[in-house]
């Protein structure tokens, strides 16, 4: 019982937690990295970017809701994403053609693309804002939970409740699934290959017959697509405001470098070593002990390694100490 | 220049940014192509004048052509234009004047790749393997334009050069100097172009796959294929060249069979090293 | 002069350098020729510190030099080229060449501010150096462009360039002659046997050019998958089976270099 | 035109644009602008020696200034006896601990043939060292909290003048970068812009939540200045007398004043630094610089040891950081951990590198003024915008409400368009590299 | 003529979405004056609207400096303590401007040499933390587990209550920062989870971390009831939460009743009074016009000294949507007791006394449940 008790607290508040953060990480480290190895900059309007496409998505979500349109248990939300990967694909579509275009056919060093791209972020940033304003909204519907604490605890008899939301399941499946057909594609498909084969020298792609602008187009496409689903997603497991999104920068491109920077697989890893090293390290242990060790020996400190208030600094120790061992991220950060 | 040995180089903005595989190719409008009356050569680059950027002219009405079943070499000292007039005749850069012509129609306006449909297939001096692709995927890229079945020419380009089949799931990137020019070539067969240019093909192979390469060539040039292309090994080259170019400081210098120029004293002397 | 024993070079699985063991003569100019894909640059990234060999021992002149880094190895007077060339490509080639020389009062920061007098001085004596270099390679009209800018063998002039910057007691050369016109190519020949016989350095050239190696080297050590297959002069290696099968194939006969036809009589 | 022409040209028109407001808006509002241009540009000067002379990309910027700023507490504020004498020796005891177990660390280290034995002793004294150190520390650091928390609290500083402290500041910085570029550049460089992004939140970090060091988020204010306070100034009769005679109303005169001295000292500060930079850059040390940026693997092979050199820049610029930090934090007067934000201290420096034209000097300081003048004066003309684009519209009409509320935020969307257009016409910076 | 008033909040960075509201809430009080033409013989208020970026102290200087030299005759902000500190030091006292911040709450602010130019209209956070204490104790509550966001507000507010709440004989099982904005705070919950309490108080804001922390810790079963401090009171923390919120208790400056409804009354749809900080802007702007009134002058000078007189007892008390009656009667020549939305009655050093409204979350609102 004890021991059932302690696995479930730990399962609630580090397990569960970490795996739906870690999917989040890695989705939006996903979009850092296919551009990253594809267009060949860090885009800083990522954390933008997302912000952008589930504003659109929320836009339509009210629509649908207003009408009375929704997917019953799960979030209305996930009807309106097509609409929000499309509106996010135009944007950046756009975007690309007045801005990115003029600097690939300038040949302008790469470092003047990441700038640039700090300039379409302040853009962003603005129009956002400008939209749908600088304050929390609310676009969750459906059931909030596969199992409630309360729920679990009254079936289980434990002491200890497990939460389970919808929004977290959804953003696990979502990211296997989307890892899984990003791989396919990318590897299996002419398209795909034609994108690493850009991505890795654009002169000869060019001379293989490979439309360089369509590449593009098919990256930002994709890059628009992984926004969308994990700005909606993060945005229905916690809440939507700009500010965090811009906030979520600096997370997924830590995910995104200790993965390795360009892969795809690094992404995925680099997301749970963020999430987990935030979670793990800042725990106090205290209730987990309390559980399993006998009452005398029940610890009366928090048994907590560092306070969380170097939650952040830890995760990024902890990134430098893989670095440190594994010099170019977990996955050799190289091309797509 | 991603290459394996060379993985460290500058790590600049490694981090954020990617180096590496940038192009060098410069962007250009393309236009149409032409129908051309003039009467001439399969593949003609005729008085081009031009150079990179706005920087100034390094070729000075320079002239190349080659016919079906031919072999057309360039040949010259470092620097002359020779990767230039390549680079010219398919379009990488701006000419200033003359025009190209492809079998009767004018192309001077076309990009890059608009040639490459058009049957034209260029395997350049350096950076001339997707590195991080494996050796099989460089060869599928190479046949990107195509849409039939590419297997039988997969194969006959393993037959050619049998240690790319071995290395075929191998990064491209991870081959020796040698072997990733091998790959390069083998790239370019796979368009089963038209016509072929190669920028010094046999820079750094050893003698054998010299001169498997040069059989090869010579080959593919009897089926028809026009093929052009620059050679340092100026003299093998132009034994097997039916045409020979000598650029000096990007101008037309000789002009002859491959057999005239080796005879030639002069040329013999300054350009072929005796 | 160098000592390599037992040498191995692993990527992951795939053995590069598989024992290689030779020794370089002081004073000679060794040819190492092999096939594509031998091991031959491995085995120049190890000796020259920018690869680490997975195990083996290199010596110098008796000190062991396995793992000392790339720039250590150049203050021992251990120079090398690179097969694609690594020029400074934003830097004019003049300085591409001035940067060489090591222990420059200049590169001290506090010089830069306090002792301008003297680094004038030393800047006019690099830059006569320089020029003269340049000069040499025939490429004094190239002297204020950027070596990013420079045609394929004008890089590798330049990368040779380097090397006459500076006394060194042994140089390392891959593929010099790959790209470089043969009259040229003649011409940094002479430049190497000069050095060589004036100056005493050492060499060792890797080159897949048969004339250019007759005409200069002595002995010539032939690799193939990661080991030394032969080593001899170079009527030796050429008669030599093995090497012919693993790398000049038959078809040199027929191109008449098996009969000695050399080049620069 | 040629380029020294129109260079001089970019610079009259950012001395243009600062006059301007100053004419149009208020002098005081041109000289804050100036000060604070003259602290970015020698900010930017600091990354652009990194990045445009090495190629090292330092996202850590804010790490840096942030502890310039902690120096001028450290240096100038009063020290807290009564802090000091409940619990000042525990932490300094605490302090050298925490270093004597790193010390040691690293010469069992060096010292231990590789092996698990040494895995294990180092991690023994790790773990033995770190108790040890919050055994000590952690009593003293509560002690000096107690201390009258509202106010003090921690340790207080030395109480040297704080122009003391700007020095001080460049070598805190150069300190820790000295650390990070140790185990960061000698790894593999690529990464050194994580590592610089994580040590800067790290600094950030204890910032905030050491409060014996330096209150963290509760602030330090009051750090002393290097002259007079306007008050005294105002107070002064023979001061309001000179103003008068100017034809200045003593406010106004006061203020001006202060804001001239902190002018004319940052300028020499960013004249002197400027200076040397040039100097160095121009020399065979920059010719060096320029080469390892340009190809690491070939300047090794020409016997440039990459990574001393490699340290040895990242310390000098993040130590100009530092001494900017420093400056800043003096003009501010107060302390506020909170400030420190990645977007304000570290990207909108790169934005005027970039702007500016990495790789040169003058580059970076016009990028410094220019951008600064932007970041402050963007948001009236957004607010302008916004009006003449309302002005037909109706009072109370939801869009016009709506417009004008989004104002604010045309500061950020103005700032992007700017630098896009900068970046369209000019991709290498406005004064590229030659 | 034409009187200007500076409002200088962070439109931008961490408190956006509460400035607006802030801002309109000082703008309303304006508006109400300029309607009644009663201020000075007919003279016009004009709001000028600058960003304090809330902790970009080089920019709040800057636009500071900037409203100054447009020649405004008072200011309105800063907002967070920390910019207002670096303007008030840097900015007002050189140029001797007159500053009223409506929610600069931090302790230190309340010692700070100020030359009698600085005062807020709402209390320092030590005096909430004996509030709090109080509230908690009448609740019979024996351990918190305590989280505050990590700023000078947020920390000085958390020492407070700590120190309160352990005097009087009560535990905190743990102390813990999070910062705002963060992407997630998995790792904050599962601390404050690990260390249990009777109850979790945030001392954050409604819309930053706090509501991160509130969500999780209720997802995950680690609490049920929450205590409020005022940056957590507001419509939108129910709102965002739902029905678990129920329950949950806090308290925040302010009297009940009159004043505030009649200012949520006068707001109606255009902006959400109750949000944090909006009533005390309100009264920020108030005050700054009543002053001027009663010293005849928009020279900081003058009406400074006026702040305390029409704010304080004894006059004639006026509530939102009075304000022409205010200004009626120091025209006359009488006395006014400025209550206002948050019941202003300022003390010692320029700054609210600090009555607080208990409130206990109630099927999905926030009620008041007492006054303290
Ligand atoms: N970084 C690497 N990773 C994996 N394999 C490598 C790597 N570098 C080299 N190799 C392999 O090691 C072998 C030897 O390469 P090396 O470049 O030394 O050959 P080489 O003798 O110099 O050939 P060439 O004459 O063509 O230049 C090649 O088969 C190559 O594929
Ligand atoms: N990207 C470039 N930008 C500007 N100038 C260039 C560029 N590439 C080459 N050049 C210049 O053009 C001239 C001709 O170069 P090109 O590469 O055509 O020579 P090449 O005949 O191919 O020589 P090599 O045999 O050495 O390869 C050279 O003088 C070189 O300086
Ligand atoms: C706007 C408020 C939430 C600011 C907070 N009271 C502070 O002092 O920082
Ligand atoms: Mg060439
Ligand atoms: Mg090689």
């Amino acid at each position: 019982m004890e021991l059932l008790n302690a696995i479930v607290a730990l399962t609630n508040y580090v397990l569960i937690p970490g795996m739906a953060y870690g999917s989040q990480l890695a989705l939006g480290a996903l979009g850092v990295t296919l551009i990253y190895g594809i267009l060949r900059f860090s885009n800083f309007a990522h954390g933008d970017t997302m912000a952008f496409g589930a504003m659109i998505t929320i836009l339509v979500t009210w629509g649908f809701q207003a009408s009375g349109i929704s997917l019953g248990v799960l979030p209305t939300a996930l009807l309106a994403l097509p609409f929000g990967i499309a509106g996010t694909a135009l944007l950046l579509v756009a975007t690309d053609r007045v801005v990115y275009r003029f600097y690939r056919e300038q040949k302008a060093k790469p470092v003047i693309l990441v700038i640039v791209s700090l300039g379409v972020m302040f853009i962003m940033n603005g129009i956002v804002r400008f939209i749908i304003g600088p304050d929390d909204q609310n676009f969750a519907d459906g059931a909030r939970f596969i199992i409630s604490a309360r729920d679990f605890k009254a079936w289980s008899g434990l002491d200890e409740g497990l939460a389970l939301r919808t929004s977290q399941a959804l953003t696990v499946v979502t990211a296997v699934i989307v890892v899984a057909l990003l791989f396919w594609f990318l590897n299996r498909t002419r398209t795909g290959k034609s994108m690493r084969a850009y991505s890795d020298n654009e002169d000869l792609a060019l001379l293989s017959g490979i439309n360089p602008e369509r590449v593009v187009t098919y990256t930002w496409l994709i890059v628009a697509g992984l926004t969308t689903v994990a700005g909606v997603l993060y945005g229905l497991d916690k809440s939507f405001k700009p500010f965090t999104y811009f906030q979520l920068l600096l997370p997924i491109f830590a995910a995104a470098i200790v993965g390795g920077l360009g892969n795809p697989l690094g992404a995925i890893a680099g997301g749970f070593v963020i999430a987990f090293s935030e979670v793990t390290i800042t725990y106090a242990w205290k209730k987990v002990l309390g559980y399993l060790l006998p009452d005398s020996l029940e610890p009366s400190s928090l048994v907590q390694l560092l306070s969380t208030d170097y939650k952040f600094a830890v995760s990024f120790v902890i990134l430098l100490i893989v670095l440190l061992f594994k010099p170019t991220g977990l996955f050799r950060g190289k091309s797509v | 220049m991603s290459n394996p040995y060379h993985d460290d180089r500058g790590n600049k903005d490694a981090s954020i940014t990617r180096r590496g595989g940038a192009g060098e190719i410069p962007y250009r409008k393309g236009g149409p192509a032409v129908k051309s009356e003039a009467k001439s050569a399969f593949l003609i680059g005729e008085t081009m004048t031009g150079g990179y950027g706005k920087g100034p002219d390094i070729l000075h009405d320079c002239t190349i052509a080659v016919d079906p079943g031919e072999i057309a070499v360039i040949v010259g000292p470092n620097g002359a234009g020779k990767s230039t007039a390549m680079k010219a005749v398919f379009g990488m850069l701006d000419l200033r004047g003359g025009h190209v012509l492809l079998d009767g129609e004018d192309i001077s306006a076309l990009t890059p790749q608009d040639r490459v449909a058009k049957g034209m297939g260029f395997v350049p001096q350096t950076n001339n393997i997707f590195t991080s692709m494996s050796v099989e995927e460089n060869l599928e890229m190479g046949a990107f334009i195509r849409r039939d079945d590419f297997r039988d020419t997969m194969a006959q380009v393993y037959d050619l050069f049998p240690i790319l089949k071995e290395k075929r799931l191998q990064a491209a990137g991870e081959l020796s100097g040698g072997q990733r020019q091998q790959v390069a070539v083998g790239r370019a067969l796979m368009t089963k172009p038209k016509v072929l240019m190669l920028d010094e093909p046999t820079a750094g192979v050893s003698p054998i796959v010299m001169d498997e390469l040069f059989d090869r060539i010579i080959e593919v040039s009897r089926t028809g294929i026009p093929i052009l292309m620059v050679e340092q090994n100026a003299r093998q080259a132009l034994e097997i060249a039916d045409k020979g170019y000598v650029l000096v400081q990007g101008r037309n210098a000789h002009t002859g069979t491959g057999k005239d120029l080796l005879a030639d004293d002069e040329v013999r002397r300054s350009f072929l090293g005796g | 002069m160098i000592v390599v024993e037992d040498v191995h070079k692993h990527f992951g699985g795939f053995h590069a350098v598989d024992g290689a063991t030779l020794t370089i003569r002081e004073g000679s100019i060794t040819g190492l020729i092999g096939p594509n894909g031998a091991g031959k640059t491995t085995l120049f990234n190890v000796i020259a510190g920018v690869l680490e060999p997975t195990s083996g021992r290199v010596t110098m002149g008796g000190e062991d030099i396995t793992g000392l880094p790339p720039h250590d190895l150049f203050h021992k007077g251990l120079l090398r080229t690179f097969q694609i060339a690594h020029e400074f490509s934003s830097m004019s080639c003049r300085e591409n060449l001035m940067m060489v020389p090591g222990a420059q009062s200049g590169e001290t920061l506090w010089n830069t501010w306090f002792g301008r007098r003297r680094i004038a001085d030393e800047e006019r004596a690099l830059k006569a150096k320089a020029d003269e270099v340049l000069e040499f390679l025939t490429i004094e009209h190239l002297a204020d462009h950027k070596a990013g800018q420079i045609s394929g063998g004008q890089k590798k002039l330049l990368e040779l360039g380097r090397t006459m910057m500076v006394d060194a007691r042994i140089v390392f050369l891959d593929e010099v002659g790959a790209g470089v016109n043969r009259t040229l190519l003649n011409t940094i020949g002479d430049a190497i046997l000069r050095l060589n016989a004036e100056r005493g350095y050492t060499f060792v050239v890797i080159e897949h050019d048969m004339d250019f190696i007759d005409r200069l080297c002595d002995p010539v050590i032939c690799m193939a998958e990661g080991k030394v297959l032969a080593e001899g002069t170079l009527a030796e290696i050429k008669a030599n089976e093995q090497v012919i099968e693993a790398y000049l194939g038959t078809g040199l006969k027929n191109k008449g270099l098996v009969q000695g036809d050399t080049v620069g009589a | 035109m040629s380029e020294t022409m129109r260079n001089v040209m970019l610079f009259a028109i950012v001395a243009v644009l600062i006059v301007g407001s100053g004419f149009l808006q208020s002098w005081n509002t041109a000289l804050l602008i100036l000060n604070m241009g003259l602290i970015s540009a020698i900010m930017a000067i600091g990354v652009n020696l990194q990045w445009g002379f090495a190629g090292l990309f330092n996202v850590g910027i804010m790490g840096f200034v942030a502890l310039g700023g902690l120096a001028t507490v450290l240096v100038s504020m009063q020290p807290v006896p009564d802090a000091w004498s409940a619990g000042g020796m525990g932490v300094l005891l605490g302090l050298l601990l925490g270093a004597a177990t790193i010390v040691a660390t690293v010469q069992v280290y060096k010292r231990m043939p590789r092996g698990a034995m040494r895995s294990l002793a180092v991690l023994a004294i790790l773990i033995v060292g770190f108790f040890v150190y919050r055994g000590v520390l952690d009593p003293g650091v509560d002690a000096v909290e107690q201390v009258n928390p509202a106010l003090e609290g921690y340790l207080g500083g030395l109480g040297l003048p704080v122009l003391v402290a700007w020095p001080v500041g460049g070598l805190l910085a150069a300190g820790a970068a000295w650390l990070i570029g140790k185990t960061a550049l000698g790894l593999r460089s690529d990464y050194l812009a994580i590592a610089t992004l994580g040590i800067a939140e790290i600094i950030i970090a204890i910032l905030k939540n050491e409060d014996w060091l330096s209150r963290g988020v509760k602030n330090v204010v009051g750090i002393p200045r290097p002259m007079a306070y306007e008050i005294d100034l105002q107070g002064d009769p023979s001061f309001v007398e000179r103003a008068a005679s100017l034809g200045l109303d003593p406010v106004e005169a006061s203020t001006l004043y202060v804001k001239l001295i902190y002018a004319a000292l940052f300028l020499v500060v960013l004249l002197v630094i400027l200076w040397m930079s040039q100097m160095a850059l121009k020399s065979p040390w920059g010719r060096m610089m320029r080469a390892i940026r340009d190809n690491e693997v070939a300047a090794e092979a020409m016997g440039k040891d990459v990574t001393r050199r490699h340290l040895q820049i990242f310390v000098l610029g993040s130590a100009v950081c530092g001494l900017a930090g420093a400056m800043l934090t003096t003009l501010d007067g107060q302390l506020t951990p909170g400030t420190y934000q990645p977007l304000r201290f570290t990207f909108l420096v790169w934005v005027m590198v970039i702007v500016g034209g990495s790789g040169n000097n003058f580059g970076a300081v016009l990028g410094g003024f220019l951008i600064w003048f932007l970041w402050v004066q963007v948001e009236p003309m957004g607010i302008w915008l916004m009006q003449t684009v309302t002005s037909g519209m109706a009072d109370g009409y939801w869009l016009k409400d709506h417009l004008m509320d989004s104002a604010a935020h045309m500061r950020l969307f103005t700032m992007g368009l700017v630098l896009l257009l900068v970046l369209r016409f000019s991709p290498r910076g406005l004064i590229p590299e030659k | 003529d034409d009187v200007k008033l500076g409002i200088l909040f962070g439109f931008t960075g961490p408190i956006e979405s509460l400035a607006g509201p802030m801002a309109s809430g000082a703008e309303l009080a304006i508006k109400e004056v300029n309607d009644s033409g009663a201020f000075m013989d007919g003279a016009t208020v004009t709001p000028m609207r600058a960003d304090s970026g809330c902790i970009d102290n080089g920019l709040a200087t800057s636009n500071a400096e900037r409203l100054i030299a447009d020649g405004i005759a008072g200011l309105i902000g800063g907002d967070c303590s920390g910019v207002t500190g670096a303007v008030l030091q840097n900015v007002a006292i050189p140029n001797g401007m007159v500053m009223i911040s409506p929610s600069a709450t931090s302790p230190g602010l309340s010692t700070v040499e100020d030359n009698d130019l600085f005062f807020r209209t709402a209390p320092s956070d030590a005096r909430e933390g004996q509030v709090m204490t109080e509230v908690l104790q009448d609740r019979g509550i024996k351990s918190i587990a305590l989280t505050y966001t990590n700023n000078d507000y947020g920390k000085g507010l958390a020492d407070a209550i700590k120190s309160n709440f352990e005097a009087a004989g009560g535990e905190v099982t743990i102390y813990a920062a999070h910062e705002d904005g963060k992407a997630d705070y998995s790792a904050e919950v599962g601390a404050l989870a690990s260390a249990g309490g009777d109850i979790l108080v945030v001392a954050g804001y409604l819309d930053q971390g706090g509501l991160g922390i509130i969500r999780s810790a209720l997802d995950s079963g680690a609490f049920d009831t929450f205590g409020l401090p005022g940056g957590m009171i507001g419509e939108s923390l129910p709102t965002n939460v739902g029905p678990d919120l129920d329950g949950s208790f806090g308290q925040i400056a302010g009297t009940e009743g009159d004043g505030i409804d009649r200012l949520v009354e006068m707001a109606g749809s255009d902006f959400d009074a109750t949000s944090p900080y909006t009533p005390e802007s309100y009264d920020a702007a108030a005050l700054f016009m009543f002053a001027m009134q009663a010293a005849k002058s928009t020279d900081p000078a003058a009406y400074g000294p006026k702040i305390l007189e029409v704010a304080n007892a004894p006059g004639e008390k006026i509530y939102p949507g009075e304000l022409a009656k205010g200004l009626q009667i120091i025209a006359d020549g009488g006395d006014i007791d400025y209550v206002g939305a948050s019941a202003v009655e300022l003390i010692g050093p320029g700054e609210s006394a600090g009555t607080y409204r208990e409130i206990e979350v109630k099927d999905g609102k926030n009620e008041t449940v007492k006054i303290r």
